[in-house]
């Protein structure tokens, strides 16, 4: 089993899930983060100061899944997200030890 | 309307005053005096002979039910404006941290002074006493019955709490300076200090019976002086005395909340038709007239610093604007009530460039830590309005001229009242603070200032 | 002042109240009134002979367009007291997922009480009919014409409107005890029904023309017994039948955004001098005097509130900040219009003390959820205030004497309406909140608590 | 009540109106006027002989402290609907990323327009001019002495600034429509332009002296055509012209914060008894008429769209609720001060009704993105409330009787005035927004709009 | 060394914090995430819209142990969080490379 | 490649960004999470209620970086957070098994 994290645009966050959800994905985790990175942040004015905000608001979007899927989603991940612009973000792959439902007690495959 | 038929001033006790601009005191000795927020006690502490216009024995005066609710609508608002609408400007500008103890402040303040007034600060701002204090005679509010009048013939209950409002406010506003630092004790020590040794005292001076820079001459019609210079300057001090926020200058420490400061500075501007046109204690034209001017200096203040952040940082902000409202309100205030509609234009498109100033470019270049601009926007706005008061005064509203109508005396007259108030006050706060910090010390341990006033002060947080 | 003309009271009925109700009242049927809130159709529901003051037919009343414009004004003060002042003050101290909900329910009470009191609410409490209940000689507001006046010579539209601020506040505020679990359809039906058989019996009694404990002396000047013991009974007796919040003394509830509650607060302190102050029904002396002990009894019982948490739990918070102004308030709210400054100080005190042992001692004690202290702030508070109000009674300023007046009867009296109110109260609650479990079920389904009343309820939430 | 001296309507010039604007208006240039709310310059501009009810030369008028208060106290609560009131309703209602932006509107074009009013609209709206826009002898609100009496004995001055706060609010609704999506600098010249250009006019019309809809006899006491048609067609047009928001109808664009629009509808609610009751020009009986219909609308409104939802979607929302409220409070704007409390519970159920069509059914349908329902509600309830004006008008309330007294005329006289102003509003409005678009353009980027308005025209962020 | 992800309902929160702390877990980290699963969001409903909210508010709690504890601390999650309801949640396990602690230096096993 | 878990204090924040920024990381994710540990957290009181809020609010900054910078950026970051008081926090490292740049679709090192 494979950890997907696709950290990605908020406004991208329901064409990601949707394309997803088409490629037979159906659980997810989804995180409000902030992203620093190439794409610079704001600035921000308040009376005397300025502010420069370098962070992002980004969501990260994880799903665990069979090793035989991560090249599909991972594709799906990139068409759904990419808009060409800096900033559309990154997907990282991880190696999962072990998975549980804690509902029923099902393990690994069974379990997501 | 009732309280022209009020015996009008005239002083001489000022020849005892400080050496120094000695010389404007004395040309203004004679001039007769209006009070912006007419004297109060009418038949219970009688005033001493009036000199100028002892009509034949008026009839007894009969209370004026329009005047009283006017006034009692007054009170409300102005009360309005503290809490919420200071709590709320103030909490929204702090960081998530320091919230609920910034709105703690204007509470506590409002408690506190509510009791300090009932008890002394009244009688000794408002009776006849010294030029420079009043007496006891309204002490715990006692002598004030059902019936009895005040100036515009309305309840003196009504007007000592009218008048509870304008001292509430005032310590109020100076913990913008000092936000996010002081003990919460160290803090209600302060401030009934303060309200005993300093807004009580000028609040005599300018408004109270027999108080010398009313006798002068000097105009504040609803407090640009006793409230926000006074305030202002006390914000100053209190910055330069207790220093930096912590990481003042390194870390980012926006706003957390905007809407806050919004609906604070939205609540103020309409409270303040109450501070300005209730000055009038009466339901009159000259109320109106207050009003009016009010509403367009307020406006054309935020317009007018709208437009230097356009110009100098290419978007005009939310917080630009709210602190412009408040900074035509402030300039306005000693004015309302002395002058019409186009000075207020004038007054308000001042002040929002003023404050901008005062609140950006000077603040950097001095160094102190205004936090929340009490000083950058108070005191500067409260100057600006006092001394164009002078300047703009017209006889037709208020009773006197100013430079405008050929008296430029009363310029000096007011620069007099402004630099009186500022150095009274900044001399009596320091040592306040001096005094409170020296016995249970005025800051908070640096721990207690990184976990913020609200849990550290408070043990509260929102969620 | 108007109400001045009106019947004064000559109590002394009381010696013989004490063995038992039925007594009292048959014995008191004769008594004359004394309005806290002056009774309202002058000319039209004529009064039956009036056995004190019947001075030679005084002139056709002509209205007095002061005391209307205080009355329209006081009017939009207690208002804002229920919309937004007490739905925040709520809403701020329930879980995140509550606070649409908690709102919604002061909404719908506004809404459902104006309709109820138009069209047969106001006539029932306000007219003549039996000691126990008016009449129905104002059905739809039928017979209020543009010109027929009230009491104080006001408008009797107005005189309606305003009385009608009161019936809303009065059940909103029992929400708060069975905070988070009540169904939305049930709320709406157990305000309907104790609106009508509940809040418009007692006021008619205490106010109404011709009401038993009003004739009994009963002081009470705006709602001591009829609001806010009569909510805080209520409150306590829906604690007891709807049982605890799921999760009460496990998990944390900590109120999710105490900002709104002060925000609410200060509405609410804000709105209170119409309460207290509107019900002279008159801008005169009286209304000053009113909000005067208002202003002071607020700021006292908060500062006692906060020294009872500093001492006995090192922090003074906000939230016992805000409640203790609110119990001053409650406390005074009887009281205002009979007592004078001194008196209100020592109000003050008392109640932000006996508010703050209600609300935590008390509560822990009794094991019931009252969960925002509907009976620990206006049952405990409106109780130290109606029974204090015999004792502190000043003839100089309301027309009665108490206790410290030489008049130990008058606290009899109030006892009695303070008991007679809490009886009658709690009996017809449990009976109305019985009838609506069995007919449509008074809790939402445990989903529907996790879930958050937002949700569940309304099909929203803040995001 | 002064405003009863004033000359009252004498409509039946109805028939000769339908042939179109341009014959209606010469003809009715003689005919004398109803004032909704009473036309100004008592003294000043003196009025050129109105040809109904010439009163042997009434006495001086002197200024009526009572009324006065009441006009001071409108003025701030009519504020108060703009700033804070309607910032928050709208500013709750759109995502968080716009949250400050929309309350910027609301306290930009308070700025705004103020300066204008107080330099020329005032003037053009009131004074007496043509049957279309008034003169310039209050240029600068020249002429207004502290002395000047308006209608009802106030002061002029506070008649303006009463005046000004409708002038505030009406183009501020405006920007519901549009939310989200207008260049900051676009809206200032829109507002502006559109202030002068539509709404001084029809103000005119409607109130001001000499005014062609007034002199035929169309009622209109606090602004439904005035206010809200006018508010509510500008925004559809606005709608229309600027295009959906971006991803509407596929993104989800729930409401950020709901009790920021809690808090804004019950403020609105709070100063909408300024806006009504204020109408009257007078603290009388019949400012606690209008008053009471606008209590009884309002919360009848609510329910009415509580029971449309709770009916259609199985659970009544608090967005439902408050937008009832408002709906309710729109429709009896122009009915106040005509109509008794049977009638108001008419108009409220009938305006929640149709506001709730109009802001879902037939949004939908129509398919223009009217986000915040600005037409929806205002545009539709002010239709409503314009047409059953002429339907409950009552006599003896305001003089005036409609359908159910026996004057279907009077409906008539209601539809030509609104289509009148539909029609001009609509046409005007429409090159107003072409031009701007053209000079500056209307939209924000599509870069910026994905931002948010909060920093991309402010540079700032709810944290 | 492990990681142990445990994404469950909100209001069992305390009760795995406790079980875990009676296993002798004395740290952990907990994230406020949004699940999407088999457990459907709810509709809101705003003037003329309807909007469907698929995310439901979820917490992860996230803590590091050593090899040995993993399967009693899985098991002890897994008894606290089970209501045996759909949206109960799931547990994912991970390697851990490295572990320090910051204040101390102290590496791996003692940094736990 | 490796990732880095970094769970601070939130005002070390600006100064480990800082810190990782000159050592040539120039992309980050930042969590705001909620830490259970050795440092306890505050009471809060409310009316009659005390509540004891165990969860700190902390800062988890998380880095993806090649194999041979792991060393450089731990000490790098545990200079910048350390204050030597108990909550300073810890650091935890995974490996990575793939890494993907969106907008690009450049692989592993190149993506991050
Ligand atoms: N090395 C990294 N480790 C963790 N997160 C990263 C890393 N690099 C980028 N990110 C995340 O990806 C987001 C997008 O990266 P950025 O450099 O702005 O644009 P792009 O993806 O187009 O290269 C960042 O805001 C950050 O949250
Ligand atoms: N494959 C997955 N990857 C990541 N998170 C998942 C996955 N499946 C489920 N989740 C998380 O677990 C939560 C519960 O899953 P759900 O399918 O609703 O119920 P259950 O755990 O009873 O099967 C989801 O809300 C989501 O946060
Ligand atoms: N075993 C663990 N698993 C996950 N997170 C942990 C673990 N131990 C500590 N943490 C996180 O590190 C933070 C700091 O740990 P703490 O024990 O308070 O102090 P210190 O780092 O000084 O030992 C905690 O608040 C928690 O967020």
């Amino acid at each position: 089993m494979k950890k997907i994290e696709a950290i990605i645009k908020p406004h991208a966050l329901e064409k990601v899930r949707d394309a997803l959800n088409r490629a037979g994905v159906s659980g997810m985790t989804i995180y409000e983060v902030r992203g620093y990175g190439r794409q610079k942040g704001h600035t921000e004015l308040y009376r005397g100061a300025e502010y420069t905000v370098d962070y992002l608001p980004k969501v990260k979007i994880e799903t665990i899944c069979t090793d035989d899927m991560v090249d599909k989603l991972v594709e799906v991940i990139t068409q759904a997200a990419n808009t060409g612009k800096i900033g559309d973000g990154k997907i990282f792959i991880y190696d999962v030890a072990k998975a549980l439902r804690i509902r029923t007690g099902e393990l690994d495959e069974k379990a997501i | 309307m009732n309280h022209d038929t009020y015996p009008t001033h005239r002083s001489g006790s000022l020849r005892r005053a400080a050496g120094g601009l000695v010389l404007a005191l004395f040309l203004s000795l004679s001039a007769a005096t209006i009070y912006g927020q007419a004297a109060p006690p009418a038949p219970a502490a009688a005033m001493p002979a009036p000199a100028t216009p002892p009509a034949p024995t008026p009839p007894a005066p009969t209370l004026d039910t329009g005047n009283t609710a006017w006034m009692l609508t007054s009170t409300a608002l102005v009360l309005l404006m503290t809490i919420p609408g200071l709590a709320l400007f103030y909490a929204g500008m702090v960081r998530k941290k320091n919230i609920l103890g910034t709105a703690a402040q204007a509470f506590a303040v409002t408690c506190l002074v509510t009791v300090l007034w009932a008890i002394a600060g009244y009688s000794l701002a408002f009776t006849q006493g010294t030029p420079f204090l009043g007496g006891f005679s309204r002490f715990m509010l006692g002598g004030i019955e059902v019936s009895t009048l005040s100036a515009g013939n309305v309840p003196e209950s009504v007007f000592a709490m009218f008048q509870l409002t304008f001292a509430i406010i005032t310590p109020a506003l100076i913990a913008g300076a000092f936000a996010d630092r002081m003990k919460f004790s160290a803090l209600l020590w302060f401030m009934g200090l303060w309200l005993l040794l300093v807004y009580v005292p000028i609040a005599h001076w300018v408004w109270g019976a027999g108080g010398f820079l009313g006798a002068l001459g000097v105009l504040d019609y609803a407090g640009g002086t006793v409230v926000h210079i006074n305030a202002g300057i006390a914000g100053l001090v209190a910055a330069l005395v207790m220093g930096h926020r912590r990481g003042y200058g390194q870390e980012n420490m926006p706003p957390h909340n905007l809407m806050l400061s919004f609906v604070g500075a939205s609540l103020l501007w309409v409270g303040w038709f109450g501070f300005n046109a209730g000055s009038a204690v009466a339901a009159d034209g000259r109320a109106g007239m207050a009003m009016t001017v009010t509403q367009i200096a307020s406006a054309t203040a935020a317009l007018s610093w709208m437009a230097c952040e356009w110009a100098l940082r290419a978007k005009p902000s939310v917080l630009g604007m709210i602190s412009g409202a408040v900074a035509g309100l402030v300039a306005i205030t000693p004015a309302s009530g002395f002058v019409g509609p186009g000075a207020a234009l004038v007054i308000g498109l001042a002040a929002g460039a003023a404050c901008f100033s005062g609140s950006t470019w000077l603040k950097r270049k001095a160094g102190y830590d205004d936090s929340l601009d009490a000083f950058g926007v108070h005191g500067v706005g409260g100057t600006v309005g006092a001394v164009l008061t002078g300047v703009f005064a017209s006889k037709a509203i208020g009773g006197t001229a100013g430079l405008t109508e050929g008296n430029p005396m009363q310029v000096l007259t007011q620069v007099y009242g402004i630099l009186a108030t500022m150095v009274y006050c900044a001399v009596v706060s320091f040592i306040i603070l001096k005094v409170v910090d020296l016995v249970i010390g005025l800051r908070i341990s640096s721990e207690d200032e990184t976990e913020g006033l609200d849990l550290s002060q408070h043990g509260e947080a929102l969620q």
